[in-house]
């Protein structure tokens, strides 16, 4: 049995570990590359030694989960506020992933950013993600949770603007912390309405997990936490999920956020930080499982984001934004299998999409790096020229399809057996939009990889440095699928369906097959289709003119509406007529005084005898 | 029968028309004649007031006065020449150089 | 016939003669250090008060007839030292003035005595015919005063002006003390008050009174009656007007205090009223009118007016405490308005002019005068750490005790008023560029006398105890 | 009897002489009709038994006062006074209704408070010099040393002013 | 318990002392004027700090008391004495003076009159936070309001749009010092008002306060004095109608004077709210504290939208300060415990942040000679170090967690909810609108291309240029990261504040009946 003070060490250590490379940096090695590179990277390593020492205890049984290790933040006699980590199967995982996924990428971007100005910058930001997302996983209260989820905000700003001499990447950095405030603000408001529920004596008013959890069935029926609220707070945190992992309403930061150096993209909004959200639901599940409708419209936000994010995707010519649609689109999957219920689902999906998504990223990453050009019709005939790029990009394609034998098969399939099991019509949307992921990923493969290379297109393999982590994670969309995930997660997987299998590899081979056909047959022109079906082609194009609305909200309603009008009321109003007027109108008042002095001695003279008629009229008063 | 109210009334009457005098004629010397009219009518009530109190210290007071008043009009006398000469006018309301 | 009681005035008349001597026997070139002469004496007679401190309490009484008509009380002694001290800033501000005054300059300093000695006679005054004598003694001097540019055309007009309001003014209070003497068949204050005791006041009385009230509301520049202050203050020769400002203004008050406190005691709810009615309208009067100045001196007349509507404030409250606040008020009053005065003064030859504008940059030109300047209208706007800030305070609070807060309310907006109009001085001084660009020379004497004033600000706003303590004492009828 | 005669005489004469000193056009008929007012005030005195008071007035005011104001007027030879610009008239205007009421209310206070108090018969000593002048030197000694420099100070202000410097031509 | 040595006292006559010392230096010598305001400030700020370590967490109440009895007959004495709360706040000010007198190294000319007034203005906050007798209260809360007329007369500068003025220093100068007289003299009727009718007969607040309890002044006369105390201060802690002399006085003040002007002077009023209006008048302040919440959730909201639509970085930062002051007040309003420590605490990191803020904007003000943001643009480039603290001061001011504000604003909202629930929801709100235009204003300021003419711009190179900077951010993220011991001393003297108040009911029912003594 192995307890007390050394798995209370590795609990920190695997908390802070990045925390302490992220100060490390600015003050020890601002201008040095490799000291910035190599503490950031141990940063990541050690904490991913922590979590694999503690999953080798778990699994051989010396080491009984949930394991909770707390220190009070803050100690009110009305509020005490700890800060601690929670170490349970699920945040095992997930820090599993983050850290192992993390160390990948933190080695590939010191390829990648080689020879980039704001090198140690960079790094120093990572590390503080790395710390974030570690927050939000290793979290034991909602208030933790929250520190995390906004502190993962801040770093997905910063990175996403590092290169801010771009306007459009300045741009993109403020639109997606912007867009994350906003959904933290009914986020925050969540917090606040379970917290103010937590009990009805306001000393023992606390955001604990667990005490939650215990509390929620005693607090309904003593109806001081009504149905209603609960329904709202449900609805409040959800509010947070859609922000951070980029649902329907609030997605719009992320395609976006490609205007980031590739390994973020591939770290935050591939494997991680996006995933915060869906680890959120199915860390809380219990709040969620008294509030049916709530678990309802989660279900439709995660289906209809998956269904119309992936149509998206057929139409874009970036290679980046193509993968960021197909995260939006998983992530939708992700949502839907919590919506029905099977938040282990949504978890296995999570994990298995980590792998490949990141894979994909930083074969695209490396693409770039090796063509300096991101449009893929530009791009042709990369087998040849990049081998080991286009292999394990291969891999990753044929993962995110869902090709059965690798994990994305698997885990979609669980998610699709949900649908299947609880509604008809999501079970359709989803095998629709497996078919239409398989299209634009073939799609994607055929331009870029496959055809003649244009002519000036002189592409060069990448270093070492960046293919290794390539060979590792393509290794692990592979094996992914047999690490019997769902079992250690506590519902081992259910008998394997075959009708549904059988419908979502039609689905895949029919999208798969259309989508060759056209890109490298080129038996049906892609332009025909777009001029047949123009009015559809327009609108995925302008992706359903989301942003359009928003832009016209913030210029218009925002900026000019509101806060002109403020700023009128201000200026005119309370400056103007307000501190302006009284002022205008006491020297009004003196001028008229001032008239009084007529400069005449005998004006004087009447003046003196009026008020003594004025005193003697006083005085009879008095 | 001649009352101690007849005087004060005379009186008051003289004190009035000096004032009259002091705010309607333009000329300075006459306003100075109006203001010796003024200090004469309060004569008039300190000796009646002696005279009912049968108490001569009222008309020690009026000696007083009278010096006061005598003073006055050499000084006020001294400024109106000097304004004469300077000013090169008499007329009180043509002075107004000093004004709001 | 106790005549050590009347030792100062009697030293002061010696000193007139003297002056009177001295000036025949100059000759035009030692005329300049005439001031000189006049500095010792007002030091000597600060010798003689001291000297008289025993003879604190008694009265003089020529021949014991009847009431004593002059009184040496503490009241009486302690404002003879402001007059002493107003005396010997307002000689040491007419050095810069001898130039302008020219042949006459030892006439200036005679009349001056005899303005000293109205007011020391007026401190001790207990009869109304020794008041209206005492007053007419230092009002006539400063006629003749603010008429003395005789070159200068605005000097003639404040002169006459002063003139003709005084006459009037005094007219006024001649026939007012003609109507107390008949109701009561006595001038002297102690007959009076016992006449007045029971509370009740015959309608004549009452007639009288008031009268007497314009009168020496004309000396205060009250509102019904301050016409003429604005115009003399711009004309009259900047000493003058700083005398005007400060000892005509005291004197009056003095005599109001001692009229109102002792007199009319038992009548105090009719003329509290009254006085806080003046007071509220003298205030705004005041602060607003001076809103759009641009002459300096006559921006300090306004203000002065301003001042004296505080000073009505703390007399309507009828209160032992109103009566302290007002002396603290004075005392306060005195240092800053002579600061202002003193560089005014000063600052006048070198500025050429009294416009506000000649005043741009005088923080470049001349760092001490712009602080004198600067610490002197601040104290009067009423701003810690100086001496008005106290002053007005108190004033405040001593209106507050006796629940007249529609006044307070008054007194505080005109607190925030008056800052705007002292401000915009400050603000040519610091904020505007120098016009021109020679550093003004000040010497050692003015230099001297500018610290001390600064000083007295900052200890009077400062160390508040000593003052209070002594006022109380002094303010003891 | 007689006394009434007397009383309503001076008086109305003496309310007439003002009159004109304030309407008459030339400064020397004012200072003329002064003269007269004064006459019938000193006779008022001698009804009220001030006897000294009378004679002062007659040589101070009658004598000195009067004397020095006509032979400044001689000295700044002044000519009729022009009519004023109709602009100051609303001016005077005023000021004559604001004497009137003020003096309205004077004689309606002085009539209210002083009914009826008679006036005594003259006892023989009061108006006299010695009486007067025994008062004067003892209880009233610091005014009258007090109006010595009063007068002194109005003498000197006076001669500085209107002394002709050539400096000050 | 008066310690041997008067700790405060010293702390207070410091910078007093080094701005009397100021007047001797010639003018020539700007270096030794420079040295002397660095010296007299690190003596306060060291004392400050030994102050928030060493004060006795168990016993509470104020310590290191300093009375020197001054105006006997009237009851006013030099009564100095710091509690949890006002320690806290006097280390702000130290902080804030400090790194405000090494940001004003930039000042060139006029050296040693700029420091003469800026000590002056330092000492009268020092003098607000540790007096605790009503008239040196005022005395002090007066000597701190008028050495910012000539501070922005003199060394300010004009505020311009396109180029074109829109109002002078002057006149802003002219504006804040009336505005913030005005506000003073009401709060001084209602001081003496309440002197009087509280019949002790002294200044004393202590004295005061156990007068108060024993025979407290009836409903209807605090329900009377309370306003005009609230008003009077809520001038100067920008209480929503009375906040417009805020924002126009920060643009047109050089930058060290506003980092203390927004930092410190503004605390002034809520202090003074704390300490004087609800410590004296608890039945009052339960009365008309629910409209004070309600006028500072204009505060918030408005001022945020304002400041949205502001050009000039100075005046987006001032509206700005007026929208966090408005948490503050939401904190007071609220009466209880959590809400208290949260407004003490967010008086304390919010003065830092704008403090910071300011200093930032003043280099870059200096290095650019504009703050019109469509003229800036791309200074990441030339300014890293400025840049990376610009972030800084915009993330903290957004309440991201790892600031103090963000444990401030929390404590606020959790405190708040139960009293004023739709006030709490709009201060979230409040929250969203605050990153808006802070993150427009570093967007607009330090990302983006270079435009050509700012090439030239220099970064805060040496150490010790950086030094002001890297102070407020360390301490930032000290208070964020481990707020526990700076809660704790708070809240050793906030929990005893409020419990002095009656609830709501009792008070109503107080003044409709005869109020009978409790």
């Amino acid at each position: 049995m192995v307890t007390g003070f050394p798995v209370a060490l590795a609990a920190w250590t695997l908390l802070l570990a990045p925390l302490a490379a992220a100060a490390g940096i600015p003050l020890l090695g601002l201008h040095r590359k490799r000291l910035s590179a190599s503490l950031a990277i141990g940063g990541l390593l050690v904490p991913f030694a922590c979590a694999c020492w503690l999953l080798l205890h778990t699994l051989q049984g010396s080491l009984h989960l949930p394991l909770e290790v707390k220190v009070s933040w803050l100690l009110l006699p009305d509020l005490a506020i700890p800060f601690g980590v929670l170490i349970d199967p699920l945040s095992l995982l997930m820090s599993l992933i983050v850290t192992g996924v993390g160390s990948a990428i933190f080695i590939y971007s010191t390829g990648y950013m080689a020879h980039d100005s704001g090198y140690s910058r960079y790094f120093t930001m990572l590390s503080l993600f790395a710390f974030s997302m570690l927050t939000i996983v290793l979290a034991n209260n909602w208030l933790e949770l929250f520190i995390g989820w906004e502190l993962v905000g801040f770093c997905s700003y910063a990175l996403i603007g590092h290169w801010f001499e771009k306007p459009q990447a300045a741009d993109a950095g403020k639109k997606a912390f912007l867009v994350n405030r906003v959904a933290d603000f009914g986020f925050m408001l969540g917090i606040l309405a379970l917290w103010a529920h937590s009990s009805p004596l306001a000393a023992e008013r606390t955001l604990n997990y667990q005490l939650l959890q215990t509390r929620l069935p005693s607090l309904l029926q003593s109806g001081w936490l009504s149905h209603e609220t609960l329904v709202l707070t449900g609805l409040l945190i959800f509010c947070g999920v859609l922000g951070k992992s980029a649902q329907m309403p609030l997605h719009v930061w992320l395609p976006d956020a490609m205007e980031g150096p590739t390994p973020v993209s591939a770290l935050i909004h591939a494997a991680t930080m996006v995933a915060a959200g869906v680890y959120m639901l199915c860390r809380n599940f219990w709040l969620f499982q008294g509030a049916p409708a709530v678990l309802e419209t989660i279900a439709w936000v995660g289906g209809a984001t998956a269904f119309f994010s992936a149509a998206l995707a057929v139409v874009e010519p970036d290679l980046k934004r193509i993968l960021a649609y197909s995260t939006l689109s998983q992530l939708g999957y992700m949502v839907m299998a919590v919506g029905l219920g099977g938040h282990v689902a949504g978890m296995y999906h999570l994990t298995t999409h980590a792998f490949f998504k990141a894979l994909l990223f930083l074969a695209a990453g490396s693409v770039i790096h090796g063509t300096r050009r991101q449009n893929i019709r530009e791009l042709g005939g990369l087998r040849r020229s990049m081998p080991w790029t286009s292999a394990t990009f291969f891999i990753g394609a044929l993962a995110l399809c869902g090709f059965p034998a690798l994990s994305g098969f698997f885990s979609k399939d669980e998610i699709l057996v949900l649908a299947h099991e609880h509604n008809a019509l999501l079970y359709w949307i989803g095998s629709v939009t497996a078919g239409l992921t398989a299209f634009y990923a073939t799609r994607a493969w055929c331009v870029a990889f496959l055809g003649q290379a244009p002519e000036h297109l002189h592409a060069h393999e990448s270093p070492p440095v960046m293919l290794i982590p390539l060979v590792l994670l393509s290794v692990l969309s592979i094996v992914g699928g047999y690490l019997g995930i769902p079992a250690f997660l506590g519902e081992p997987a259910g008998a394997f369906h075959w009708d549904v299998a059988a419908t979502s590899l039609a689905a895949i081979a029919t999208g798969a097959g259309l989508a060759w056909l056209i890109y490298r047959r080129k038996a049906i022109a892609a332009e025909a289709i777009a001029r047949r079906c123009a009015w559809l082609h327009r609108l995925l194009v302008n992706r359903y003119f989301f942003d359009d609305v928003y832009t016209w909200y913030v210029e218009q309603v925002q900026q000019r509406l509101i806060a002109g009008a403020c700023a009128l009321f201000e200026r005119f109003i309370i400056i103007g007529l307000a501190v302006n007027g009284l002022a205008w109108l006491t020297q009004l008042a003196g001028r008229a005084i001032r008239r009084v002095q007529t400069g005449r001695v005998q004006g004087y003279v009447l003046g003196f005898c009026c008020g003594i008629i004025a005193l003697l009229y006083l005085a009879g008063r008095f | 029968m001649i009352t101690l109210t007849h005087y004060l009334v005379l009186s008051a009457l003289l004190f009035t028309i000096g004032l009259a005098g002091i705010m309607t004629r333009r000329n300075v010397i006459l306003i100075l004649l109006c203001v010796e009219l003024m200090f004469n009518a309060a004569n008039l009530a300190f000796v009646a007031f002696a005279k009912s109190l049968g108490d001569p210290s009222g008309q020690v007071i009026v000696f007083f006065v009278i010096t006061v008043a005598a003073a006055e009009v050499t000084v006020g006398l001294a400024i109106a020449i000097l304004m004469a000469r300077r000013l090169s006018t008499l007329n009180a309301d043509e002075v107004s150089l000093l004004k709001w | 016939m106790n005549w050590p009681t009347v030792a100062v005035e009697l030293a002061l008349c010696a000193g007139v003669l003297g002056l009177l001597l001295t000036d025949a026997l100059l000759g035009p070139a030692k005329k300049q250090a005439i001031w000189k002469l006049a500095l010792a004496g007002v030091l000597v007679l600060g010798g003689v008060l001291w000297w008289q401190r025993p003879w604190i309490g008694q009265s003089f009484q020529p021949m014991a007839a009847g009431q004593a008509m002059f009184v040496l009380d503490p009241f009486a002694w302690t404002f003879k030292w402001l007059f002493l001290l107003t005396m010997l800033v307002v000689i040491l501000m007419t050095r810069v003035f001898t130039r302008q005054a020219g042949a006459n300059i030892g006439e200036f300093y005679l009349l001056l005595y005899s303005a000293l000695l109205g007011m020391l006679v007026l401190a001790s005054v207990h009869d109304l015919l020794l008041l209206f004598i005492g007053l007419e003694l230092l009002t006539f001097s400063l006629y003749v005063m603010a008429a003395y540019l005789k070159t200068d055309a605005r000097s003639i007009e404040a002169g006459l002006k002063y003139l003709i309001l005084g006459s009037v003014s005094s007219g006024f209070l001649v026939y007012g003390i003609s109507l107390l003497y008949g109701t009561v068949g006595a001038t002297d204050f102690a007959t009076l008050r016992d006449a007045f005791a029971t509370g009740q006041m015959p309608l004549l009385a009452k007639a009288g009174m008031l009268l007497v009230l314009a009168g020496l509301g004309f000396k205060v520049a009250a509102v019904p009656f301050h016409l003429w202050v604005p115009d003399v203050y711009e004309g009259a020769p900047t000493p003058v007007v700083a005398l005007l400002s400060v000892g005509s203004k005291m004197a009056g008050i003095v005599v109001l205090l001692r009229l109102l406190y002792s007199v009319f005691w038992p009548v105090q709810a009719m003329w509290g009223g009254i006085l806080a009615v003046l007071s509220a309208a003298t205030m705004l009067y005041g602060n607003l009118a001076a809103i759009p100045q641009t002459n300096i001196k006559r921006l300090l007349g306004y203000s002065s007016i301003g001042h004296a509507g505080y000073l009505l404030m703390g007399l309507s409250t009828a209160s032992w405490f109103g009566a302290q606040a007002v002396g603290y008020y004075l005392l306060a009053y005195l240092f800053s308005n002579l600061a202002a005065f003193f560089v005014v003064v000063t600052a006048s030859q070198a500025v050429g002019g009294d416009r506000l504008e000649d005043y741009d940059g005088l923080s470049r030109r001349s760092p001490l005068l712009a602080a004198t300047l600067f610490v002197g209208l601040l104290s009067l706007a009423g701003v810690p750490p100086l001496a008005g800030f106290v002053g007005k305070l108190l004033v405040l609070l001593a209106t507050v005790e006796s629940g007249r807060l529609w006044l307070v309310a008054i007194g505080a907006v005109n607190v925030a008023i008056s800052l705007y109009y002292y401000l915009q001085v400050v603000r040519r001084m610091y904020l505007r560029p120098a016009v021109g660009t020679q550093p003004l020379v000040v010497d050692p004497l003015t230099r001297a006398a500018l610290i001390a004033l600064i000083g007295g600000i900052l200890l009077v706003g400062i160390v508040q105890e000593p003052f209070l303590r002594a006022l109380s004492s002094a303010i003891r009828f | 009897m007689a006394e009434t005669i007397f009383f309503y005489l001076f008086a109305g004469l003496a309310l007439i002489a003002a009159l004109l000193v304030v309407t008459s056009r030339q400064p020397v008929h004012s200072v003329l009709s002064l003269l007269v007012a004064m006459f019938c005030l000193a006779s008022l005195f001698v009804l009220l038994g001030a006897y000294v008071i009378a004679a002062l007035q007659i040589l101070l005011y009658a004598g000195a006062v009067l004397v020095l104001f006509l032979f400044v007027i001689m000295l700044l030879n002044l000519d009729r006074e022009t009519l004023a610009r109709t602009r100051s008239f609303t001016l005077r205007g005023a000021g004559t209704l604001v004497a009137l009421a003020l003096g309205m209310s004077l004689v309606r206070i002085v009539a209210r408070a002083m009914a009826g108090r008679s006036v005594p018969p003259v006892p023989e000593q009061t108006g006299t010099v010695e009486r007067l002048a025994q008062l004067l030197f003892t209880k009233y000694l610091l005014p009258f040393e007090l109006t010595s420099f009063l007068i002194l100070a109005a003498i000197i202000g006076a001669i500085t002013l209107a002394r002709l410097k050539d400096s000050d031509r | 318990m008066p310690t041997v040595v008067p700790v405060l006292a010293v702390l207070l006559l410091a910078p007093a002392l080094g701005a009397v010392l100021l007047c001797a230096v010639p003018a020539s010598r700007a270096d030794w004027a420079r040295r002397i305001a660095v010296a007299a400030t690190s003596v306060s700020l060291a004392l400050a700090v030994w102050i928030v370590f060493d004060y006795d967490r168990a016993t509470g109440g104020y310590q290191y008391e300093v009375l020197i009895p001054w105006v006997r007959p009237l009851g006013i004495g030099f009564h100095l004495g710091v509690d949890g709360m006002s320690a806290v706040l006097v280390l702000l000010h130290a902080l804030c003076s400090f790194t405000g007198v090494l940001i004003s190294y930039a000042i060139k000319e006029r050296v040693k009159e700029y420091y003469i007034f800026y000590l002056l203005l330092i000492t009268g906050v020092f003098g607000v936070f540790t007096s605790l007798d009503l008239f040196f209260f005022y005395f002090f809360y007066e000597m701190a309001v008028i050495p910012m007329y000539p501070l922005i007369g003199i060394w300010g500068s004009d505020v311009k749009e396109h180029g074109v003025v829109r109002f002078s220093k002057e006149y802003a100068a002219m504006k804040l010092t009336i505005y913030l007289t005005a506000g003073a003299v009401l709060a001084l009727t209602g001081l003496l008002w309440l002197y009087v009718s509280s019949g002790a007969g002294t200044f004393d607040v202590v004295a005061l306060q156990h007068h108060l309890s024993a025979f407290p002044l009836d409903a209807r006369r605090q329900a009377m004095i309370f306003p005009l105390l609230a008003v009077g201060f809520g001038v100067i802690a920008p209480l929503w109608p009375f906040h417009s002399w805020s924002p126009i006085g920060h643009a047109a003040a050089p930058s060290a004077v506003s980092m203390l002007h927004a930092g410190v002077l503004m605390k002034l009023g809520s202090y003074a709210i704390i300490r004087l209006a609800m410590g004296l008048l608890p039945d009052g302040a339960v009365m008309w504290l629910p409209w004070v919440a309600a006028l500072c959730t204009m505060n918030i909201i408005y001022g945020g939208l304002v400041a949205m639509a502001q050009k000039d970085l100075k005046l987006i930062i001032g509206y700005s300060s007026s929208s966090h002051m408005g948490y503050v007040l939401l904190g007071i309003a609220a009466l209880t415990p959590l809400a208290l420590d949260g407004a003490v605490l967010l008086m304390f990191a919010h003065g830092l942040m704008t403090a910071l803020a300011f200093a930032l904007v003043g280099h870059v003000y200096d290095e650019t000679h504009t703050r019109y943001l469509p003229e800036l643009g791309g200074l990441g480039k030339s300014l890293p170090f400025i840049a990376t603290c610009g972030v800084i001061a915009a993330m903290a001011s957004s309440s991201l967690p790892g600031f103090g504000n963000f444990v401030a604003e929390l404590l606020v909202i959790l405190g708040s909810w139960d009293r004023y629930p739709l006030q709490a929801i709009l201060a979230v709100l409040g929250i969203v609108i605050t990153s808006v235009y802070m993150l427009r204003m570093v967007r607009g300021t330090f990302f983006g291309t270079l435009p050509q003419t700012f090439t030239h711009a220099q970064d805060a190179q040496t150490f010790f240029a950086r030094l002001p900077y890297l102070v407020l951010v360390a301490v930032l993220l000290l208070v964020g990261c481990w707020p526990r011991p700076l809660i704790r001393l708070i809240d050793v003297s906030a929990r005893p504040f409020i419990s002095t108040f009656a609830h709501p009911e009792a008070i109503r029912m107080a003044t409709t009946t005869s109020s009978q003594p409790r």
